[in-house]
């Protein structure tokens, strides 16, 4: 009913010729990353339960877009999985750490190879080995699973393990989505891609994938937590200066012990109440 | 009578009204600028996709663009060659594999089926033809991309999966049009074949298809319009490495499914070289809709 | 190569009086385009009367018919020459309406054609087109406008049905009762029993001769028979070789043109030698 | 080879190939029908998605794209009919209608991810109206525009001749003969190529993916976003992290697009029998 009427003044707003966007007091646009979009639609969900009459629009189509939204005013927060490119920095962005998350390298659990080291992970991905038998497994061909431009975990996996000017692969297969990575790796026997640590759990699809150790460390919540897993990151909500009013509010709401230990550890993130308090 | 028809009594001939003049020119001119909508339409869409495309000659060139071999936006590098070479890979092999299943059908519902099953099989193929592209991307990528992994002991991603799933899907429209085509020859052409003592598939492969032979090619160049234009089936199995073919298991990118993958985060010169592949697919459109007109021409 | 001789007037035709035409036509040509489908038609329509036009099929005489209230505008690229008068005002003088010209002079096609729409709507159709809304008077029209079309005592139940339910006889009444709803001073009917069965004939030609008291009518006929039973006045049309226009070759009352037409092509057609 | 056993082998053929794409096609609907069947239940089309896999239902992207098709039949529709009014009464054959045509058929033809990038430059950007109900569907509608006018179009002309005039011939001017008499008649026929584009327009993808945007939101103003079942069909399928939702969605979608061509047929068959 809230929703009607805020959405008939909206309307009666924009007729009478004010197109400049929306009501920022009752309704928050949040734009970004898809690896952060589960938290920032159940966060939405449950804020909007908590406080009717508020809006709190969500959607993902990658880091980059959500800090360009941001910039550009036409979202108040772009979630990022990723840090601000040199580029990017200086522009009046403020940085709110929401969770740390892992990437997890997974392959075929038919694969015999034990763990990687992120030299072995940088020469898979360029292309330089293309055969797991030169890795010590056995002798089939490597099928390199990447994730798409837009994707913050590739980001991610590329600041950290493509070091060096190392180039991705360009005949990587390449798909859009994390849920399709698994898919296929868990398909596939000679199979190796990238994807989240919260989505390794078998809950998340009907066959199982390995992950494998990345020099020595397993990755899980704890060596996540504690930076000894090498390829972790931070996700990022991304405000205009300072949030006020609404904007705030939210992401207070999202930073409050109900969303880190619900929500974010429902998605497989590590909260970040987890590392501060520690 | 209660009413009197106000011409009837008189004998002068009434002119037409400037009232009605006006209101029959203000109608035709509202219909007119209604039906000029289309026009506008195609200009609109070639004035601001060219517009947004238009830097590139500037920032990549336009030999760079259309003739480069490496597709990696964030070095710098847009030649979509290997794209375009995608898309034809995808929509020939396509073309190739479910034209003679298409053909076939439409041949099979104009010329043998009874009409008890002709009444079944033409509204389920026309069905077909509304089923949403995503919906068969879908089915591809639940079912026939697993399935061709095991089979090539790969990923299954790759022409071979695209082709399979994009002649599922343009066969009904390849169908229906050429069903359309066949029935359009007069019963007639066929009695006299069969009076001469002609078999029947004499008579379809002699006479009936060969008098139908535009019609058919005019379906042929519509399915590939759709094969050539469509994204999401197509984004979903091709695997969208931007490399050139290398085997109907390794992966491939098309121009519509790079545009899909890009186009969230791309900014600058990498933006406007999309919309340079958006316009280069109006282009491609527009020419099998001009190659279907000339047909139609050389037909009459 | 005989083109056809100009339109002789039957030698006992009575000198008309000003005041009996209806509709007079001097010299009237007339072109599809490049094709000179008619040419020098002179006649005089009288009023009150029952005029037939006869001929083979092809002759032009539904073309001629169609000039009378200028439905041939409707086809791009025709083209009329020589004068047309309708109680002295020139038809295709400058400037006159032809919407309006088609109230006064209705038309009955060779095929029924009730618009898809209740028999009610059907007659009611002229009238609201020219703004007659209030209820009433709608319903009077109605009634009065299939009373006079013989067609009331058989519809008067169903007037909600659609025209189209209705037997082709009764749908040919019905646009007949469409018309005269809008009152109009000359009836053109364009062959209206070719497509209808023999009893139905039988109420239209009854309905024409009820209805001449009051409108003038004009009548294109394949069958002579019923020409010789419903008409006072008789023109025969032909065209007498394939690509030439063709021409009224006879005019004059219908007793006349067919006990002793004065030309020898008017005996032929009638006597069955050809057509 | 006898010429009996050449014929019979090829008419075999044709069997087979006709075989072959109805076994297909018929396959994809069972399989998506006997998956999906398992997750459609009130609960599913009317919920909220909520939780990390989008558990729940799809009420508001069943809103959304109702929504979305519905305001671009309305925009589409009254243009599309005066335009092939124009095209079937008024215009005179010649360059203009020729032009005219070619557009048509290029609109119909254009891709639609061409579609979807324009609408993005034009209604999303250039225009103001951002992600929203309204940019989508007046690409959308754009994309309706040639479907519905040929159908119409083709109505009209089917209208017979004698039909109109008996309408022009008891005086009746173009304009009261087409709108009174001629549309009327050709109503069904009409209805039916709006169904039927309609139906096109509940499937499109790539149009709605750049100019709706995929917020899960009940739109209620047209400058609102939302997502509508193919983009939220397609999320799921590349996220892969709720299949049955996948499977129930694309249920839906292929049950709404039966619904469009059963009732199109069911108009024109109920006209032909009056």
């Amino acid at each position: 009913m809230y929703s009607l009427v805020a959405g008939f003044l909206v309307c009666v707003g924009l007729l009478s010729g004010c197109s400049s966007g929306h009501d920022s007091t009752t309704q928050l646009i949040v734009t970004g990353s898809t690896t952060i979009l589960p938290i920032a639609e159940q966060a939405a969900e449950g804020y909007q339960k908590a406080n009717p009459g508020t809006s709190v629009l969500v959607s993902g189509q990658g880091s980059s877009a959500g800090i360009e939204a941001v910039m550009t005013g036409t979202s108040e927060i772009g979630s990022s999985s990723r840090d601000l490119k040199p580029e990017e920095e200086g522009k009046g962005l403020v940085d709110t750490p929401i969770a740390f998350d892992g990437i997890a390298v997974i392959v075929n659990p038919s694969n015999p190879i034990s763990g990687l080291t992120v030299e072995q992970l940088r020469a898979i991905f360029s292309g330089e080995v293309s055969n797991w038998k030169q890795l010590g497994g056995e002798d089939r061909d490597i099928d390199l699973v990447n994730r798409d431009e837009a994707s913050g975990t590739r980001e991610a996996f590329k600041k950290i393990v493509m070091t060096d000017d190392a180039k991705f692969d360009r005949s990587a297969v390449v798909l859009p989505g994390t849920g399709q990575v698994r898919d296929v790796v868990a398909r596939a026997p000679g199979a190796i891609g990238y994807i989240s640590v919260g989505f390794v759990a078998p809950r998340f699809g009907s066959l199982p994938v390995k992950a494998l150790p990345v020099d020595g460390v397993e990755p899980t919540k704890a060596t996540v937590t504690s930076k000894k897993y090498p390829i972790a990151r931070t996700l990022h909500f991304f405000t205009k200066g300072e949030p006020t009013g609404l904007t705030a509010k939210f992401i207070e709401y999202v930073l409050s012990d109900k969303v880190q230990q619900g929500v974010v550890v429902d998605a497989g993130f590590v909260p970040v109440s987890d590392r501060d308090g520690r | 009578m209660s009413v009197q028809n106000p011409a009837a009594s008189k004998s002068e001939l009434t002119l037409v009204s400037r009232e009605t003049q006006v209101k029959e020119w203000l109608l035709a001119a509202l219909f007119f600028s209604c039906a000029f909508v289309a026009v506008l339409g195609v200009a609109l869409i070639f004035a601001f996709v060219g517009w947004k495309a238009w830097p590139i000659l500037g920032e990549v060139g336009f030999g760079d663009f259309l003739f480069g071999t490496v597709w990696a936006p964030s070095d710098g590098s847009f030649g979509i060659l290997a794209l375009i070479q995608g898309s034809f890979v995808v929509t020939l092999g396509a073309l190739a594999l479910g034209t003679p299943l298409a053909v076939g059908t439409a041949v099979f519902l104009s010329e043998i089926a009874t009409p008890r099953i002709r009444s079944f099989v033409r509204p389920a193929v026309e069905l077909l033809a509304g089923i949403p592209s995503v919906v068969y991307g879908f089915f591809g990528v639940v079912l026939l991309r697993p399935l061709i992994g095991e089979l090539t002991g790969s990923v299954g991603f790759g022409p071979l999966t695209a082709w399979i799933v994009l002649a599922i899907m343009i066969v009904p429209t390849i169908a229906a049009l050429s069903e359309d085509a066949l029935r359009s020859i007069p019963m007639g052409i066929r009695e006299a074949s069969y009076a001469m003592g002609a078999t029947q598939w004499q008579t379809i492969y002699k006479v009936v298809v060969p008098a139908a032979k535009i019609g058919i090619i005019d379906a042929i160049i519509l399915g590939m319009g759709r094969a050539i234009g469509e994204t999401m089936a197509v984004l979903m199995l091709v695997g969208n490495a931007p490399q050139f073919f290398a085997g109907v298991g390794e992966p491939v990118s098309t121009l519509t499914s790079q545009i899909v993958m890009d186009m969230g985060y791309s900014t600058g010169t990498h933006r406007t070289a999309l919309f340079g592949m958006a316009a280069i697919l109006f282009v491609i459109s527009m020419a099998l809709v001009l190659m279907v007109r000339l047909l139609s021409r050389l037909r009459d | 190569m005989t083109p056809v001789q100009a339109t002789s007037f039957h030698h006992n035709l009575p000198h008309s009086e000003p005041g009996d035409v209806k509709i007079s036509v001097r010299g009237l040509n007339f072109w599809y385009s490049d094709f000179n489908a008619l040419t020098g038609i002179s006649v005089e329509i009288r009023k009150k009367a029952v005029t037939a036009f006869i001929g083979p099929s092809g002759c032009g005489k539904s073309t001629f018919l169609r000039c009378m209230n200028r439905m041939n505008d409707l086809i791009p690229g025709t083209r009329v020459e020589g004068t047309m008068l309708l109680d002295g005002a020139d038809i295709y003088g400058q400037g006159v309406d032809p919407v309006d010209l088609r109230r006064r002079v209705g038309m009955i096609f060779q095929q029924p054609n009730p618009f898809p729409q209740s028999i009610y709507d059907n007659v009611a159709y002229g009238p609201r087109l020219q703004g007659v809304k209030k209820k009433s008077d709608l319903d009077g029209l109605v009634e009065e406008s299939l009373k006079r079309a013989n067609l009331w005592k058989e519809v008067k139940d169903i007037l909600g049905r659609g025209g189209l339910t209705l037997s082709g006889g009764q749908q040919q009444r019905l646009c007949i009762a469409r018309v005269l709803a809008v009152e109009p001073e000359v009836l053109l009917m364009d062959e209206p029993c070719s497509a209808i069965d023999p009893t139905s004939v039988q109420k239209i030609e009854d309905l024409m001769a009820e209805l001449k008291d009051t409108v003038t009518i004009v009548i294109v006929t394949h069958n002579m028979q019923q020409a010789a039973r419903v008409s006072d006045y008789t023109a025969f049309f032909l065209q007498e070789l394939a690509g030439e226009p063709a021409a009224m070759v006879e005019f004059g009352r219908t007793s006349d043109i067919f006990t002793s037409p004065t030309d020898k092509r008017t005996e032929d057609y009638i006597t069955g030698r050809f057509g | 080879m006898d010429k009996r056993i050449t014929n019979n082998i090829a008419v075999a053929v044709l069997w087979v190939a006709a075989g072959i794409t109805v076994a297909v096609l018929g396959a994809i609907i069972i399989y998506v029908f006997v998956n999906g069947v398992r997750v459609l239940s009130p609960a599913f089309i009317f919920t909220w998605p909520h939780g990390v896999n989008s558990e729940g239902g799809v009420w508001p992207t069943i809103v959304s794209t109702l929504y979305v098709t519905i305001l671009s039949m309305l925009i589409c529709t009254p243009v599309a009919v005066l335009a092939a009014v124009y095209l079937a009464e008024y215009a005179h054959q010649g360059r203009i209608v020729s032009i005219i045509r070619f557009a048509a058929d290029s609109l119909a033809s254009v891709p639609s991810i061409v579609m979807g990038l324009f609408g993005f430059a034009l209604f999303v950007e250039a225009m103001g109206f951002g992600l929203s109900m309204l940019s989508a569907s007046l690409a959308l509608s754009l994309l309706m525009l040639p479907i519905v006018m040929r159908a119409t179009e083709e109505a009209i002309r089917s209208v017979p001749r004698y039909i109109r005039w008996g309408s022009y011939g008891m005086g009746a001017t173009k304009w009261q003969t087409v709108s009174k008499v001629v549309l009327p008649a050709a109503a069904p026929r009409v209805i039916t190529g709006i169904v039927l584009a309609t139906g096109r327009a509940v499937g499109e993808t790539a149009v709605v993916f750049y100019t709706m945007g995929q917020a899960i939101w009940l739109p209620i103003s047209p400058l609102e976003s939302g997502r509508p079942m193919t983009v939220h069909l397609y999320l799921l399928a590349v996220e892969g992290i709720n299949l049955p939702a996948a499977y129930g969605t694309a249920l839906l979608l292929m049950l709404m697009i039966l619904g469009f061509n059963l009732s199109a047929r069911w108009i024109l068959k109920r006209y032909r029998k009056v």
